[in-house]
């Protein structure tokens, strides 16, 4: 589920004005952080209480089926406190939010506080790999594309990776582990394959600190690029229209008249101008990429939130879904908050006059 | 042809007062106006019927806004705005409709000012639908529209990228023209033209004018033109108009010190002038609107040899002299 | 007569494009010499910037191609087979350009100074503090007040005028022999504008170089020009001295323009027009590309004429009623 | 008009009646000329296969009417269109070419894009006339223990499927349920993100604010929560799956619509438009709508491909479309299963998917390219 | 050891407490029981499965198939276990005694038993244990296990530190939970209040346990990881031959293929009937086949007028060729099931004959003869009120159950009867069924036999409202039977009984049942010692090492 479709750069919040920057910047994080917190809070909330409204007990999922008495699931109902009327838990959820504490996991049987500490980084670790490769290889695709447009090279591109694109990325993942690592290694015996699933290795504890690092990344190539491949797509075609915008502009014929080698007015009149629109992007593919971690995460057994909060919504663990949602939603507003800033960074006519 | 001799006894057909339009700049948590842009800061004239009044300034002293704000397609944030003693700002919607039909404006962007989904013939029914003109006969009455501004019937069906720059303005002239106004406004109508193409609208408005009566604010930085087309001339500068004056009067004597400069400025298609013409070059730039100097707000560029400590304090009334030439300058010669 | 800098002779630059060959330069031909302001006037699409742009070679190819025949000789080189290698060499260095639009011809993400001090590193091989002490030096040849403060700003801080001057003293950075200015003051205000062609008329008495100075307003050409170019729908029709075109222009197209001006003496008169439009490039009409909008033509004009030179001046021009 | 002309005209039209699409072919119109012939002689290709067959299916079943229906009206539609087209083109147009004219005629210059249009067109025909074309019933079962997983035969062109059905007839079906999801989705997000991004974009102030920080809400809300409960919460069915792919493209949509709204507003047509004292309505609905109609329309294009994946997506998550009924996501997220000893089962739905969708984005490209005069020249 | 992730160890200030005293005593008994010399022992053994150890090893509140098969044979010790007869012995309990009358059972515990932590096990952990599972606020999931013993103290007898004593009423197979229930540690979860000890940290972060491994550390949705305990008596094997065995969730049953192909997982438990196939052509995989507890069948809501009459229920069944599902779908890794009562019961007789044959006629005539005929000529059969017989049948998303609700429709619409299949996802399903509003036709499901059956809960009249009595059939022969079976302490007079119970099923047809399914296990040969039967596949880990030959 990891696809869309180009979205105009940020139109809020940042607007072309001449003046004051840099003092204006901390003041502007924190009020875009302030404004956020309802935002935050009020996606949390929702999901609260949509799942609360799915029909389903969680209680009745802890008994074996075939077995258990309506006592027994009341009296488990009680335990976990879900016998209440919904306002007052909700009150409770919010209490228990505010102190950090997230509640009690019955799918994970451990504090949400903990099973989150456990996965959150995993699913950060991935999708921001797979950002990096993604945004990477997009920009140089898109850049390669826009300045040798309409060549041989522009529609093989295009074509390659429009196809990965137009995958189904389960497809895709399951095709590259059938491709990558079973076929390479049993079959076609390549001298590199990599693992179909987790995130080390059984003896990752006997590697040193170079070979864990190897071993991580070793891991990490198969569900990043199942992740990026098609996101690079994206970001290739949107860097490509970006491009080819840019190198029309007149400061790129200013500095081509001042006798700069073309790989100068490229990379460095072209590129930077091209990259701020494609910064912005960053916010509208967080979002994305965490919808996919929910398919890559359980196609590579990968430990981490998506694949747990897809499970828990099946378990109807609350608190669990919440916190989890709750996690994504901040992650995906600080990505939006971040690209703002980079953006700003990269263009120096932006100065912070939003109303969030 | 010359211009018949203005009546202006009677009572004006526009009178602005102390007109005003600041916008304001958003910033903070709450969208609270962290400052304003005073792009219109207390504009006075008046307009009488058949009189074409020439509004000159340079880039962003406020002459778009004063038309815009005169059609109420701007709120004005102070001042008045009579339209044939009619209170334009205290209009309600079927009044602002009404005025809409008398009153219309004429933009500078060929490009951008008509709507590029729309053929030539569906924009100009349109104005006549929402106003209910000529239902029995919308046709024949936007072929007369476009015969008027010297297009042809066969331009009907066509699209405004089909047709070139000037015909273009004229489409925007015939499209202001279908509902029968008494009053243009025409911002900078002919700046983006070329000169052997601005020559034709501008005869095209001229003869108008002639036919129809019609009354012009017309906007524009090239003076030269101004002063081809205006009865009177009113220079703005920095939301302010500093000298209103017969268009004869002051080109041939401008009194603010601002006037002469820009006068002096204008390259003159005359090579063989070129050496003794004195020319007087301003330092600096136009302040920013949204932080305008105290004071006289031309004092930090004014190269008059009297200015004094009091033109950084106070802004100089306008005065006016017996022939109605209106200087905002103490030190105006007259 | 000082030498011949630049020599533009029967360019032919032309757009290959879906929608069929634009012709926007077709058979332009005119000289720049050492020192001299030479103005190219002409309607907006007449190829004025194309023409400029074929010179340095920075049209983008394809769809532009300089067809085989044209030539532009710079200082006794010819530039049309020059390797790219040494067309750079010559930008910026020999040859420099200021457009139009201030606006945007300054990249908006690099400070004003390091987009002088590029020029000067790369051709005068100058290190970053000398190229940046430089770049104040040149702020401040340009007029611009605080010019080590602003040497730090970006282009969106300064004001169009402002803005002007950098473009100015990014293209003097190195000295040039020859400098290009297509319609530098068109975007600006008449007193700007004053300030900008003063500052060029100064700059060009001080150093020396010749200026081919692109613009449609005959005023500034009247005002600053040495010699003209009179250009119509891609074609050269008229070339002399200011004085001369603007005393006796020869070319009805030239006779049009000047009538069609607003003049104080023909005040609440009608003015002078050309009627109809300029024809699109990529067809022209065969024969004079004027014809159809002459209010002289006559049988003659259906066949292409040469330019002709005008008895033993310099003036030539591309009509048939011109008399030799 | 000439003789010669004249000539030629006659004989384009006597052309055209027999094989529609192949005068403008020959004249170079690569797009209408390929779109009408494809389409003609496909028509034409089911109606021979069986003319007793599709004269049946007129009175037959629901789906099988449409079916046959749609092979007739198809045909008179491209014969008598084709007619036209040529007779116009013959015919000095007075009228002025439209910006949709215009962006027509760029758009069948570019080759990739025509080729990905005559697919999706074809796609779209294969779809209605299914019931007519497919060599067996979708959900129809042969025997299971003999005749599962049977690989590619000359019965089964694509094999059989782990329930012993036949995969090609599953993926032509599939092709009308994974098609109609893709266009209603879009539809319905399209529709509501247009209007709300113009409702939010035109008038701006507390109510572009309040629109825009719900859509901000939508975006960084993880979709998937609310998509399983929905899913959860109701009965599935394919309209549920539509509805629920329908609400998730449009804050995207909204967005971009604003931004044109944004920039359109301040244009001085519009001004004209104000002067002119045209309602608020009237603005919005005939101009301001009317021009950001071309980016939505590239990004509807793209969207149904992206709608076809997701729901491939869902299929995975077992959210998808109710079986036994196929589509392409769902054929390709049981098959997985079997990816190992019978790839066909996943592969060809797969490839039918990266296919359609490879289409969609090379018409969306086209289009944009077409639609945006800045691109055009 | 050494060889694995990172440990991660909660923060929880229990966790905090225990680990290091688990880590210390491990350090101690690695020095007091040295590895014995023989190349079979080291090395680390990865199991993988498409589940998570939902429950954790928090025998007191966990229910599911993979806990309990790791309190049993992984992490806890139960009292006694079954040799490969099935035949009860004994494990943590050295040995047992029932009272005459059978109202007591009396076990003595090893003395050789310690808790990871240090502390010896000993009867105070059983009485701890029994008292915690049947504490109904501890809401222990299989609370029927208790129906036949004393709840609470009164149950319990703590005779000396090593002899316990646990009444009950007479009752068949009455040894059968000590079997199931891991023994849990006083020391530790003694002062938990029995409602919290769900939501204890002990479950899933830091169990300590006493059995042949060791807790090392979970991680949420990937791996459990234990190690070798040294000091586990040496009677009962003494200390496992691996070092490390390893717990792997995959999801993906095709990455989990991919992943015993490459040699990322040494045993993959339940691959599909299909990839059975790839496991037995690749050369250094074996496959292992065991009969299977679990049986899948269609449910009715007899509650329906449409569902309720019997003949109905069983032309349903008769409309489909349930051999073709097992040979087709399973690829043959099943049989037929024609009632609960699993291939690997005493009670099982495969001769029984099932009156749901595959016999499209016969179900034709039998709902002729229940009076649903198709009136109007559409192909479905409507009763005399012109309502046609359509069934809407409802599944869980699974490839399998999916498949049977596919076959249904497609058979069943030869006899005239329209099966809608509807997917439902599972948590909803359940509830639907299981609540009372019962919001269902037919239902695909499958349940997990016992060793010891009873099917009080799903049948028993007295049992309709109770959530899983969801087909809500009457019947008073089944409910005698029940009773006499749930009580009937002799094997043979139980034989006759289950017999009589299963044509009574037959007759009935609350359910039309499916098939049991084979467990199938692909297992890498370098892993030896592997032995598995439907005790569960964990049955030998203990024994289960590395051929040495292996690279
Ligand atoms: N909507 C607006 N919001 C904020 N500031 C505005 C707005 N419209 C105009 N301004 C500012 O008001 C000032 C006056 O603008 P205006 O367009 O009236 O100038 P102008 O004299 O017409 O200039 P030009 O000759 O360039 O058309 C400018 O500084 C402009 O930036
Ligand atoms: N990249 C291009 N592709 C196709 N045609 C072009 C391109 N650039 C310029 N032209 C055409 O070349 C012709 C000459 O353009 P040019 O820019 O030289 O005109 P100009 O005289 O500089 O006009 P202006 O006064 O508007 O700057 C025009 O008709 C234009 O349409
Ligand atoms: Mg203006
Ligand atoms: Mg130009």
């Amino acid at each position: 589920m990891t696809s869309g479709t180009a979205v105009a750069p940020n139109d809020e919040a940042t607007s072309v004005t001449e003046g004051r920057r840099g003092g204006d910047l901390s003041r502007y994080v924190l009020r875009r952080l302030v404004g956020a917190i309802p935002l935050v809070i009020g996606i949390s909330s929702i999901v609260f209480f949509v799942v609360h409204l799915a029909p389903g007990d969680p209680a009745r999922l802890l008994l074996p089926p075939g077995g258990g008495d309506q006592d027994v699931i009341d009296q488990i109902r009680r335990n976990l406190g879900l016998d209440q009327p919904l306002h007052i838990q909700y009150v409770k959820w919010l209490g228990s939010f505010f102190t950090g504490n997230f509640g009690y996991s019955f799918s994970q049987g451990a504090p949400v506080r903990a099973v989150l500490a456990n996965t959150f980084p995993n699913t950060l670790l991935l999708s921001g790999f797979a950002l990096a490769v993604a945004f990477g290889v997009g920009i140089v695709v898109g850049t390669i594309q826009a300045v040798r447009q309409y060549s041989a090279a522009d529609s093989i591109l295009s074509v390659v990776l429009l196809f990965f694109y137009s995958m189904p990325g389960f497809w895709l993942a399951l095709m590259l582990v059938l491709m990558l690592s079973y076929q390479a290694r049993n079959i076609w015996e390549w001298p590199i394959w990599f693992p179909a699933s987790a995130m080390v290795s059984s003896d990752f504890g006997d590697l040193s600190s170079v070979g864990r690092l190897a071993d991580r990344l070793w891991h990490l190539v198969l569900p990043a690029t199942a992740l990026s491949l098609s996101l690079a797509a994206g970001i290739a075609r949107y860097m490509r229209g970006s491009m080819l915008e840019v190198i029309r502009q007149d400061y790129v014929r200013t500095a081509r008249s001042k006798g700069l080698p073309e790989r100068l007015v490229i990379f460095k009149h072209a590129l930077r101008n091209a990259l701020s629109p494609i910064i912005t992007m960053v916010g509208v593919y967080i979002p994305m990429v965490f919808s996919g971690t929910v398919i890559i995460e359980s196609v590579f057994a990968w430990p981490g939130m998506g694949r747990m909060i897809f499970d828990a919504i099946g378990a109807r663990d609350y608190p669990l879904v919440v916190a989890g949602t709750f996690f994504f939603a901040l992650t995906v507003v600080l990505a939006n908050l971040l690209a703002d800033v980079l953006y700003a960074i990269a263009d120096p006519r932006i100065r912070y006059e939003s109303d969030v | 042809m010359s211009r018949p001799p203005i009546d202006r006894t009677g009572n004006p057909l526009l009178s602005v007062e102390k007109l005003k339009v600041h916008f304001p700049i958003r910033s903070g948590a709450f969208g609270r106006a962290s400052g304003h842009v005073y792009a219109v800061d207390g504009v006075t004239f008046d307009l009488w019927p058949g009189e074409t009044l020439g509004l000159v300034g340079e880039s962003g002293c406020g002459k778009s806004t004063t038309g815009r704000a005169i059609l109420r397609l701007l709120e004005p944030t102070a001042g008045s705005v009579a339209f044939d003693g009619q209170d334009v700002r205290a209009l309600d919607r079927a009044g602002l409709r009404a005025l809409r039909r008398r009153a219309q404006i004429v933009f500078q962007d060929p490009f951008g000012s008509l709507n590029p989904r729309m053929s030539v013939g569906a924009m100009l029914e349109e104005a006549l639908t929402v106003h209910r003109l000529h239902e029995s006969n919308r046709r024949g009455r936007v072929i007369e529209l476009l015969e008027r501004v010297g297009l042809r019937e066969e331009h009907l069906d066509r699209y405004p990228h089909e047709f070139s720059g000037g015909q273009r303005q004229r489409l925007g002239i015939a499209r202001a023209l279908s509902v029968e106004p008494d009053f243009l406004i025409l911002d900078e109508p002919v700046s983006a033209l070329d000169v052997s193409v601005q020559a034709q609208v501008v005869n095209l408005l001229d003869d108008l004018q002639g036919d129809l009566g019609l009354t012009y604010l017309f906007i524009a930085h090239d003076l030269s033109l101004v002063e081809h087309v205006s009865d009177r001339v009113a220079v703005m500068y920095l939301g302010r108009i500093v000298e209103l004056a017969d268009a004869e009067d002051l080109y041939r004597g401008p009194r603010h010190p601002y006037t002469k400069a820009l006068l002096s400025a204008v390259p003159r298609p005359d090579p063989i002038g070129r050496e003794q013409r004195e020319r007087i070059v301003l330092s600096g730039d136009v302040p920013s609107p949204s932080d305008p100097p105290s004071g006289c707000l031309f004092h930090p560029r004014c190269p008059h040899p009297k200015k004094d400590e009091r033109c950084t304090s106070v802004y100089p009334i306008t005065e006016g002299s017996s022939d109605g030439h209106l200087v905002a300058c103490p030190h105006a010669d007259s | 007569m000082s030498k011949t800098l630049l020599s533009v002779s029967d360019l032919r630059t032309w757009f290959h494009t879906d929608q069929g060959v634009g012709r926007a330069v077709d058979g332009v031909s005119f000289e720049v010499r050492a020192g001299e302001t030479l103005g190219i006037v002409g309607e907006s699409g007449c190829g004025k910037t194309v023409t400029s742009l074929s010179i340095l070679r920075l049209l983008p190819e394809p769809p532009a191609r300089i067809e085989p025949g044209s030539s532009i000789v710079f200082d006794g080189e010819e530039l049309l087979g020059a390797t790219q290698e040494r067309m750079r060499a010559l930008r910026g260095n020999e040859i420099s350009m200021i457009f139009q639009e201030p606006m945007s011809s300054l990249n908006p993400v690099y400070t004003v100074g390091s987009q002088i001090t590029e020029a000067l590193r790369l051709h005068r091989k100058m290190d970053r503090v000398e190229a940046r002490t430089e770049a104040i030096r040149l702020l401040g040849e340009v007029g611009i007040p605080d010019a080590d403060r602003r040497v730090d700003e970006y282009p969106h801080q300064l004001s169009g005028g402002m803005r002007q001057r950098v473009m100015i003293a990014i293209a003097l950075s190195c000295e040039p022999r020859l400098l290009i200015a297509d319609e530098p003051t068109t975007a600006l205000d008449v007193t700007i504008q004053a300030q900008i062609l003063e500052l060029l008329a100064d700059l060009r008495a001080r150093h020396g170089m010749a200026v081919l100075l692109i613009t449609h307003d005959l005023g500034v050409v009247a005002e600053v020009c040495d010699r003209v170019v009179v250009m119509y729908a891609g074609q050269v029709v008229e070339t002399g001295t200011v004085d001369e075109i603007f005393a006796r222009p020869v070319h009805p197209y030239t006779r049009g323009l000047l009538a069609s001006l607003p003049a104080v003496e023909r005040r609440g008169q009608r003015l002078e027009s050309i009627p109809g439009t300029v024809p699109n490039s990529t067809d022209w009409p065969e024969g004079c590309r004027f014809a159809e909008r002459c209010s002289e033509v006559e049988d003659a004009c259906a066949v292409q004429q040469p330019l002709v030179q005008l008895g033993n001046t310099s003036r030539v021009a591309r009509c048939w009623r011109a008399d030799p | 008009m000439s003789d010669e002309r004249r000539d030629g005209a006659a004989w384009a039209r006597v052309v055209s009646a027999v094989l529609p699409g192949l005068p403008q072919l020959l004249r170079g119109r690569v797009g209408s000329g390929g779109i009408l012939l494809t389409s003609w002689l496909l028509l034409g290709a089911v109606f021979v296969r069986g003319p007793g067959h599709v004269l049946a299916a007129l009175t037959g079943s629901w789906d099988e009417r449409v079916a046959g229906w749609t092979v007739l009206a198809g045909l008179i539609a491209v014969w008598t269109w084709s007619g036209v087209d040529v007779k116009r083109s013959h015919e000095a147009s007075t009228r002025g070419m439209s910006q949709w004219q215009l962006a027509t005629r760029a758009f069948s210059k570019n080759r990739m894009a025509v080729v990905g249009l005559i697919l999706i067109v074809l796609l779209y025909l294969v779809a209605l006339v299914t019931p007519l074309i497919a060599p067996h019933h979708p959900n129809e079962q042969y025997d299971l223990a003999s005749m599962r997983l049977i690989g590619l035969s000359a019965t089964h062109p694509l094999g059989t499927d782990q329930l012993a059905r036949d995969v090609l007839s599953r993926i032509l079906y599939g092709a009308r349920i994974s098609l109609s999801i893709g266009f209603v989705a879009v539809g319905i997000s399209v529709t509501i993100g247009t209007f709300v991004g113009a409702i939010a974009g035109f008038f701006g102030g507390v109510v572009d604010s309040v629109i825009m920080r719900f859509v901000d809400m939508v975006i960084s809300f993880p979709r998937l929560v609310l998509l399983i409960a929905i899913v959860a919460a109701f009965d599935r069915s394919f309209f549920l799956i539509i509805i629920v792919l329908g609400l998730t493209l449009w804050p995207s949509t909204a967005r971009l619509v604003r931004a044109e709204v944004l920039s359109l507003r301040e244009r001085e047509f519009i001004q004209a438009a104000r002067a002119l004292g045209f309602s608020k309505r009237r603005i919005l609905v005939g101009h301001l709508i009317p021009n950001a109609v071309p980016p939505v329309i590239v990004a509807a294009t793209l969207g149904i491909g992206n709608t076809i994946v997701l729901e491939a997506g869902l299929s995975f998550l077992s959210l998808g479309v109710q079986a036994p009924t196929a589509s392409w996501g769902s054929m390709i997220a049981d098959g997985r299963a079997h990816m190992f000893n019978a790839w066909w089962l996943s592969t060809f739905p797969g490839l039918a998917i990266v296919f359609t969708v490879l289409a969609f984005n090379l018409v969306g490209d086209g289009l944009r390219d077409a639609l945006d005069p800045r691109l055009r020249s | 050891g050494g060889s694995e992730a990172p440990r991660n160890v909660s923060s929880d200030p229990f966790c905090q407490r225990v680990i290091p005293a688990v880590d210390a005593w491990l350090a101690d008994a690695r020095i007091a029981h040295p590895t014995p010399d023989d190349d079979r022992y080291g090395g680390t053994v990865v199991v993988g499965t498409n589940g998570e150890i939902a429950d954790g090893m928090n025998a007191a509140v966990a229910a599911d198939y993979n806990a309990t098969q790791h309190h049993q044979f992984v992490n806890l010790m139960t009292l006694i276990d079954f040799d490969d007869e099935y035949e009860p012995r004994g494990y943590l309990a050295e040995s047992w005694e029932f009272a005459e009358d059978m109202t007591s059972v009396t076990f003595r515990i090893r003395q050789d038993v310690f808790w990871h932590d240090g502390e010896q096990t000993d009867a105070h952990d059983v009485a701890f244990t029994y008292l915690a599972v049947t504490n109904p606020e501890t809401a222990f999931p299989n609370a029927a296990f208790w129906s036949h013993y004393v709840p609470g103290e009164a149950g319990v007898e703590v005779l000396d530190d090593f002899t316990v004593r646990i009444r009950m009423r007479p009752h068949s197979m009455p040894l059968d939970p000590f079997r199931t229930v891991g023994i849990l540690p006083e020391h530790l979860l003694g002062d938990v209040p029995p409602s919290e000890l769900k939501q204890h940290p002990f479950g899933s972060q830091c169990p300590v346990g006493n059995g042949p491994f060791v807790f090392y550390t979970h991680t949420a949705q990937d791996r459990w990881v234990f190690e070798a305990n040294p000091a586990f008596p040496e009677e009962l094997g003494g200390r496992p031959f691996v070092n490390r065995y390893v717990y792997r969730a995959i999801p993906e049953q095709t990455t989990l293929l991919a992943e015993l192909l490459t040699g990322g997982i040494d045993v993959y438990v339940q691959p599909t009937p299909e990839q059975a196939q790839n496991v037995l052509d690749a050369e250094q995989l074996d496959l292992r086949r065991f009969v299977g507890r679990s049986y899948m069948y269609v449910g009715w809501n007899a509650r329906l007028p449409k569902l309720s009459d019997p003949r109905v229920r069983t032309a349903l069944g008769m409309g489909v060729d349930r051999q073709s599902l097992v040979d087709g779908t399973l690829g043959g890794y099943g049989r037929i099931a024609n009632s609960g009562v699993p291939p690997f019961h005493f009670a099982f007789d495969a001769d029984l004959e099932s009156p749901v044959s595959y016999d499209p006629a016969g179900a034709r005539a039998l709902l002729e003869e229940a009076g649903w005929v198709d009136r109007d000529g559409d192909g479905v059969r409507e009763n005399a009120a012109g309502e046609p017989l359509e069934i809407v049948l409802k599944y869980n998303p699974h490839h399998l159950r999916q498949a049977i609700a596919e076959v249904m429709q497609a058979q069943l619409s030869e006899v005239g009867v329209a099966i809608t299949p509807q997917s439902v996802e599972f948590t909803t399903l359940i509830d639907q069924i299981a609540s009372t509003r019962r919001d269902f036709e037919g239902v695909v499901m499958g349940w997990n036999a016992e060793f010891r059956l009873d099917d009080t809960d799903l049948f028993r009249s007295d049992r309709i409202d109770q959530p899983y009595a969801f087909s809500g059939t009457q019947n008073p022969t089944l409910d005698r039977l029940i009773d006499a079976l749930s009580t009937a302490v002799d094997e043979d007079v139980s034989r006759a009984l289950w017999v009589e119970y299963q044509r009574a099923i037959m007759e009935e047809q609350p359910y039309t049942y499916f098939y049991f399914r084979d467990r199938l296990v692909g297992v890498n040969r370098r892993l030896q010692g592997v032995e598995m039967d439907v005790r569960g596949e964990w049955t030998t880990v203990k024994d289960w090492y590395i051929d040495p030959a292996s690279p």
